[in-house]
């Protein structure tokens, strides 16, 4: 992509949000596609999900029967985007009935692919949410 | 941290979660539709008359203009802005995130 | 256009809950109706932003329609600010910076003077 | 309307400032917000660095709509901003190819004929590339959407 | 409203005359505004389409047809040769083939067949017959309003089909049952009531030409006088009334009042027949057209004049010169020594023939000018005594004043020229899209001279050309000033015997 | 009873031909032309206008200008037709003119051209996207008529000749209104019946081009409107002179 010639010096910590749940709407899919384009320019990028962007990761999803992609394998491939942090609020699980167990496994290669895999997913409470987003310089919502 | 809010509370959740992340030190603007929040009484007012001490609660004026809400209407404590403090409120924080 | 609203549906400008009346291009129909209110609103629709400057034009025009009762050559309108605002501000190229889609036109609009119809 | 400007905690006087549309023009009223807070940001002295439009917000740059006299024309309203004071506008190719919105090269690389280009003036279309570099480049990033 | 540069989207050098690939539908949607009751009452029109409009749109189809050879004869006698597909400049611009001259006729055509032809009444389907439905009407409405009467395709149609004068009478037909067009009716009724177009009074127009004496002093050091209503003059000057407001039309009237000065004759506008400009040959109303006529006349006869001169006007002149004597002659009582009416390049053109013009060319060095033909002076009308002296006599003053004029290809100018996109009665905002896209043909023309030649600016002797081109000039990368009035250029380096000027050049001769 | 049915469609169609052509040249002729409007420049005299028509009638000088394919074609087609008709005079006078004989050979080659011309033209209006497009179902068919009348034409010419001492007696006898004996050759009675249709519908139909030209008001008139006061019927109404205000 020509447009992504740019001063590669400044590194900054983007942080997106997804609060919506997949295939209703286009956001999850439209900002999945932001996500990976974010990672392709060696910024620090995580994800967070919350409310009803949960929904994303759950496992089991197939779209083909309303003729749509199915948008969550392409969170397996994350990793090797080198985006290996997916905050996942708990008490926005509970809320809807899931637990950890329900969701995709989604892991990436521990440093350099040496010694095995590490899970992506990192779930956290509501407090520790707060501060992960306002640990980042830049908050994308979708 | 800045934190906008653009949807009426009866509608979406958006103002709950946007008030369960916020921090002290943050501040709400509340923006669009999400002013039918500030109205006294609502049910909506209840949550933001309980919300996290040291947060700053602002409403943009002119939303509340356009919909005909009486600043007699408003519950207390809320800051009433125009757009030229809404920037001053994005500047004056080093990030904002909207709650959409 | 023409097809969704019948020729004899008016259509209004709301200026608090009051009804002015303007034709397909939106250029009143009672030039008695303006207002420096209306004219915010009418700017609004021009995506335009009314400072001092574009006022400047819109009061020159209107007191050029309160004597002669149609809108003013830009020539004349361009004299008449060059003498009341400097050199800087009388020529037509300023004109068109402040009213991109042509000051006799769009200028007139916002004024709400009548549109000048003809060869121009 | 006497508003009340917020207690100064503001440290710097021109800040660079990018913008992120998310929600389609009239159905909602993102674009419009968007809008008349850019333009307090310019009459501050603040810089806009880009303006970004995804999702349903590419349907800001097509030249075709035709709102109604009395009404306001958000696309125009746009165009102008790029015209008079240089905002960068940028339209989010793949959003852009999905709802629509091309551009003279997009219309001819697909084969949509001559006169199908439909993106308004003042507008650009380019990879998401742009939002990324928008977010290194500005000091605020403000998001407004659906 | 939106601007020409929303709609351009090609604007490289290339071909004005490039045939474009057919877009069946591509204008369907472009249509002027419709007239309101009021306008239409003005003129004495139904305010709505009138119950049993079909009909009455028949009756006076046949009306027409009865009254005017050339309608009936453009009804029968095209072959469908398709030698005018390719001439219309709306449709090398939109490429849409209801733009085809041919396909513009077959509106009425179809329906001219339906009602009037045995073969029609009887075998619809053989001759493209359709009755007159409101889809029809609709369609009528629409394409007969990307018309803009410039009589192109009739340079070459082997029978001499003029399409001007289908859609004319489509026109009269429609505003007869109540569907009548905002932009023209408008501007007709203005002129029956007011004597001009723009609805000048009488203080308004002479404010502006005090204003512009006092201008003329400043530059010149002369006293040069813009009469009006002034009685016993010798020439009476009829001018489109944009030439009282628009630029660069007013520049072209500052250029009259200098060669008129320097005449030695004494001149005056009216304040009555204020407008030369004759809008019911747009919409094909002769008795608009009478109307507008005889204000002259009447004009003339009140202030006495000698002689009457029209200013730079495409269908103005048009109508004066073929039209003014059968509308509301005999002009019996003006000197017959003289052309009536006169061009008022003619009028300069003469001067300079018998050495009266001093030019200092110099003046216009800032300018290398091409010179846009205006379809009705053109291909409507003529000037001088030999056939084609619209061509020349402009060129002519021109050549005079300027030192650098390059002509651009051949066969966009002289009868061949294209119209400018704005003509017909067409110039409203409301058909923006169509005026941007009709103009493309001539821009591509000027492109191609501002390349090889380095051409600047272009001239022309039409108030319609003048503020067409200064809409559409900046969605082609030109300047919005890039067009100018000719007599602006004359005026320009006209030398006036005493002015800051003469003496100048005087000094520099020392 | 071939012989008497042809003659009798022939009286028909020669009374449609000119009793329609007539009534169609006398309304051409009625109506007004309110206003001058020659397309300009245009001759200004009454002679410069004859030589005008004369250009457009024999060069074809407007459709020269406007495209060379279909101006090949077109005139290719008319000067053969001509050519074939004169050649065809042959038949309706006794004895033979002398230039009708001069004509002969070159008739023969004229039928070619006649075919050709039409060829080209028909192809135009199929391949051709913006002559397609205004060509209705009867344009087309009024091409394969006379393809179809230069086809069989030629086809009696070179491979199944027919009586032509008979035919031309029949012809003669029309002349005559007599009823001569028509030779039943299928070609020759196919070739007849397709000038029959030509005479039926030449007055209502897109042939009345050729003597729509003569009345075409473009072509015409004379640009002399400073010289010559122009007073068509339609003007005699009187004007509304005074001041209405």
């Amino acid at each position: 992509m020509s447009d992504t010639a740019i001063a590669p010096k400044i590194i900054k910590k983007f942080l997106y949000v997804n609060r919506k749940a997949p295939y209703g709407t286009i956001y999850a899919l439209e900002a999945l596609e932001a996500v990976l384009i974010g990672a392709a320019f060696d910024q620090d990028v995580s994800l967070a999900f919350l409310d009803d962007g949960v929904f994303q990761l759950t496992k089991g999803q197939n779209a083909r029967a309303i003729g749509m992609k199915t948008v969550s394998p392409a969170f397996g491939a994350l990793g090797d985007f080198g985006v290996t942090r997916l905050y996942v609020e708990a008490e926005s699980l509970a809320e809807r009935g899931l637990t950890r167990d329900d969701l995709m496994i989604i892991t990436h290669d521990f440093e350099n692919g040496t010694t095995g895999e590490v899970p992506s997913i990192i779930v956290v409470d509501r407090a520790r949410m707060s501060n992960v987003m306002a640990e980042h310089d830049i908050v994308l919502t979708f | 941290m800045l934190h906008t809010v653009n949807a009426s509370p009866f509608e979406r959740t958006a103002l709950t979660c946007c008030l369960a992340h916020a921090v002290n030190g943050d501040a709400v603007v509340l923006i669009e539709d999400a002013v039918y929040a500030v109205v006294k009484g609502s049910t909506a007012s209840a949550e933001i008359v309980a919300m996290t001490e040291g947060v700053d609660l602002y409403v943009l004026g002119p939303d509340l203009a356009a919909r005909g809400i009486n600043r007699a209407k408003l519950i207390a404590g809320i800051t009433e802005i125009d757009y030229a403090g809404f920037v001053d409120l994005v500047v004056a924080h080093t990030s904002s995130q909207a709650w959409l | 256009m023409t097809t969704m609203r019948p020729p004899d549906a008016a259509q209004c400008y709301d200026l608090n809950g009051a009804a002015i009346e303007h034709d397909e291009e939106g250029y009143l129909v009672d030039v008695a109706a303006w207002t420096p209110e209306l004219a915010l609103q009418i700017a609004t629709t021009e995506c335009l932003v009314m400072d001092d400057e574009r006022w400047d034009v819109v009061r020159a025009l209107r007191s050029y329609y309160e004597i002669y009762q149609v809108a003013p050559p830009i020539r004349v309108l361009v004299k008449v600010l060059a003498k009341t605002l400097g050199p800087a501000k009388g020529n037509s190229d300023y004109l068109y910076r402040l009213f991109p889609e042509g000051p006799a036109k769009q200028a007139c609009k916002i004024a709400g003077l009548p549109k000048p119809t003809g060869c121009v | 309307m006497q508003p009340t400007v917020p207690a100064a905690r503001i440290e710097d006087v021109d800040v660079k400032i990018s913008v992120l549309v998310h929600a389609a023009p009239y159905t909602h009223q993102a674009a419009d917000t968007a809008y008349q807070f850019i333009l307090a940001a310019i009459a501050k002295g603040h810089a806009i660095t880009r303006v970004f439009f995804y999702h349903d917000g590419v349907n800001i740059a097509t030249r075709l709509a035709v709102p109604p006299a009395d009404d306001r024309n958000i696309q125009k309203c746009w165009s102008v901003l790029a015209a008079e004071h240089g905002v960068d506008l940028v339209v989010c190719i793949a959003a852009a190819q999905r709802r629509g919105i091309l551009d003279e090269g997009e219309a001819r690389r697909h084969g949509k004929g001559d006169g199908a280009a439909n993106l308004a003036p003042g507008f650009r279309i380019a990879g998401l590339g742009q939002l990324i570099e928008m977010g290194i480049q500005s000091d605020r990033l403000v998001v407004f959407g659906a | 409203m939106a601007k020409p540069s929303d709609y351009i989207i090609n604007a490289a050098p290339s071909d004005p005359l490039e045939i474009p690939a057919l877009k069946p539908g591509a204008m369907a949607g472009c249509k002027p505004f419709v007239a309101k009751p009021e306008v239409q009452a003005a003129l004495g029109l139904p305010g709505t389409l009138v119950e049993n409009w079909q009909a009455k749109a028949i009756e006076k189809m046949g009306d027409l047809l009865n009254s005017s050879r050339s309608l009936q004869v453009a009804m029968d006698s095209c072959m469908k040769c398709g030698a005018c597909t390719d001439k219309c400049h709306f449709f090398l611009g939109t490429g849409d083939p209801k733009n085809m001259p041919v396909a513009r006729q077959d509106l009425m055509r179809s329906v001219y067949r339906r009602y009037f032809t045995v073969t029609g009444k009887y075998f619809p389907w053989l001759v493209g017959a359709r009755d007159l439905t409101e889809d029809v009407l609709d369609e009528w409405y629409t394409y007969f309003h990307q018309c803009s009467q410039c009589r192109r395709c009739s340079v070459y149609c082997p029978i001499g089909i003029d399409t001007s004068e289908v859609s004319m009478a489509a026109r009269d037909i429609m505003a007869s049952v109540g569907r009548g067009q905002k932009y023209s009716n408008e501007i007709i009724g203005k002129g029956l009531k007011t004597g001009n177009n723009l609805g000048l009074p009488l203080a308004a127009i002479r404010s502006t030409l005090d204003s512009l004496e006092e201008d003329l002093r400043a530059d010149t050091g002369v006293d040069i006088a813009m009469p009006l209503d002034a009685k016993g003059s010798d020439i009476m000057l009829v001018v489109p009334s944009a030439d009282l407001f628009a630029e660069p039309h007013i520049q072209g009237l500052i250029g009259y009042a200098k060669v008129f000065h320097q005449s030695g004759l004494s001149w005056t506008l009216s304040s009555y027949a204020s407008e030369a400009a004759n809008f019911a040959l747009f919409t094909g109303s002769h008795d608009h057209m009478r109307e507008m006529a005889r204000r002259i006349r009447e004009a003339a006869l009140d202030l006495g004049v000698k002689r009457i001169v029209f200013g730079e006007c495409g269908h103005a002149w048009r109508v004066a010169y073929n039209f003014l004597d059968t509308l509301a002659g005999p002009f019996d009582f003006l000197d017959q020594d003289h052309p009536i009416p006169q061009h008022i390049c003619e009028f300069t053109h003469a001067l300079i023939e018998r050495g009266q013009l001093r030019f200092d060319k110099s003046q216009n060095d800032a300018y290398r000018l091409t010179y846009h033909d205006s379809c009705n002076v053109a291909r409507g009308s003529r000037m001088g005594d030999k056939p084609g002296g619209q061509f020349e006599i402009p060129r002519a003053l021109l050549r005079a004043s300027c030192n650098h004029f390059f002509d651009m290809a051949p066969e966009t100018i002289g009868e061949h020229t294209l119209c400018c996109g704005g003509g017909g009665g067409l110039l409203g905002d409301d058909l923006m899209e169509l005026r941007a896209k009709g103009a493309q043909p001539r821009m591509r023309a000027l492109k191609n001279v501002a390349v090889e030649h380095g051409v600047t600016h272009m001239a022309a002797i039409c108030a319609i050309c003048k503020s067409q081109f200064g809409s559409v000039l900046p969605a082609y990368g030109f300047k919005r000033d890039a067009i100018l009035s000719v007599h602006q250029l004359v005026g320009n380096a006209i030398v006036l015997d005493g002015s800051i000027q003469a003496r100048a050049l005087q000094k520099a001769a020392r | 009873m071939v012989s008497t049915l042809y003659a009798a469609l022939f009286y028909v169609a020669a009374s449609v031909l000119m009793i329609g052509l007539a009534a169609r040249l006398r309304r051409y002729a009625s109506i007004p032309v309110p206003l001058l409007i020659p397309t300009t420049p245009a001759p200004t005299t009454r002679l410069g206008v004859a030589a005008r028509l004369a250009r457009e009638v024999v060069l074809f000088e407007s459709l020269f200008k406007a495209n060379t394919w279909t101006w090949v074609f077109g005139w290719m087609f008319h000067a053969a037709l001509l050519v074939v008709a004169m050649r065809h005079v042959r038949y309706v006078t006794q004895p033979v003119w002398g230039w009708v004989v001069l004509v002969q050979p070159y008739g023969i080659a004229a039928g070619f051209a006649l075919v050709a011309g039409l060829v080209g033209l028909w192809a135009r209006r199929i391949l051709v996207p913006r002559i397609r497009y205004i060509s209705a179902p009867s344009d087309h068919l009024m091409l394969a008529l006379l393809v179809g009348l230069g086809g069989s034409g030629l086809l009696m010419t070179y491979v199944a000749h027919t009586d032509i001492v008979a035919l031309k007696g029949f012809t003669l006898g029309l002349l005559r209104l007599e009823i001569r004996p028509l030779p039943a050759d299928p070609l020759l009675l196919l070739h007849l019946a397709l000038v029959i249709v030509l005479m039926l519908i030449f007055p209502f139909s897109k042939l009345l081009h050729g003597p729509g030209l003569f009345f075409s008001p473009t072509r015409t008139q004379v640009d002399n409107p400073r010289q010559r006061r122009y007073r068509p019927q339609s003007a005699a109404r009187p004007l509304p002179l005074g001041r209405t205000e």
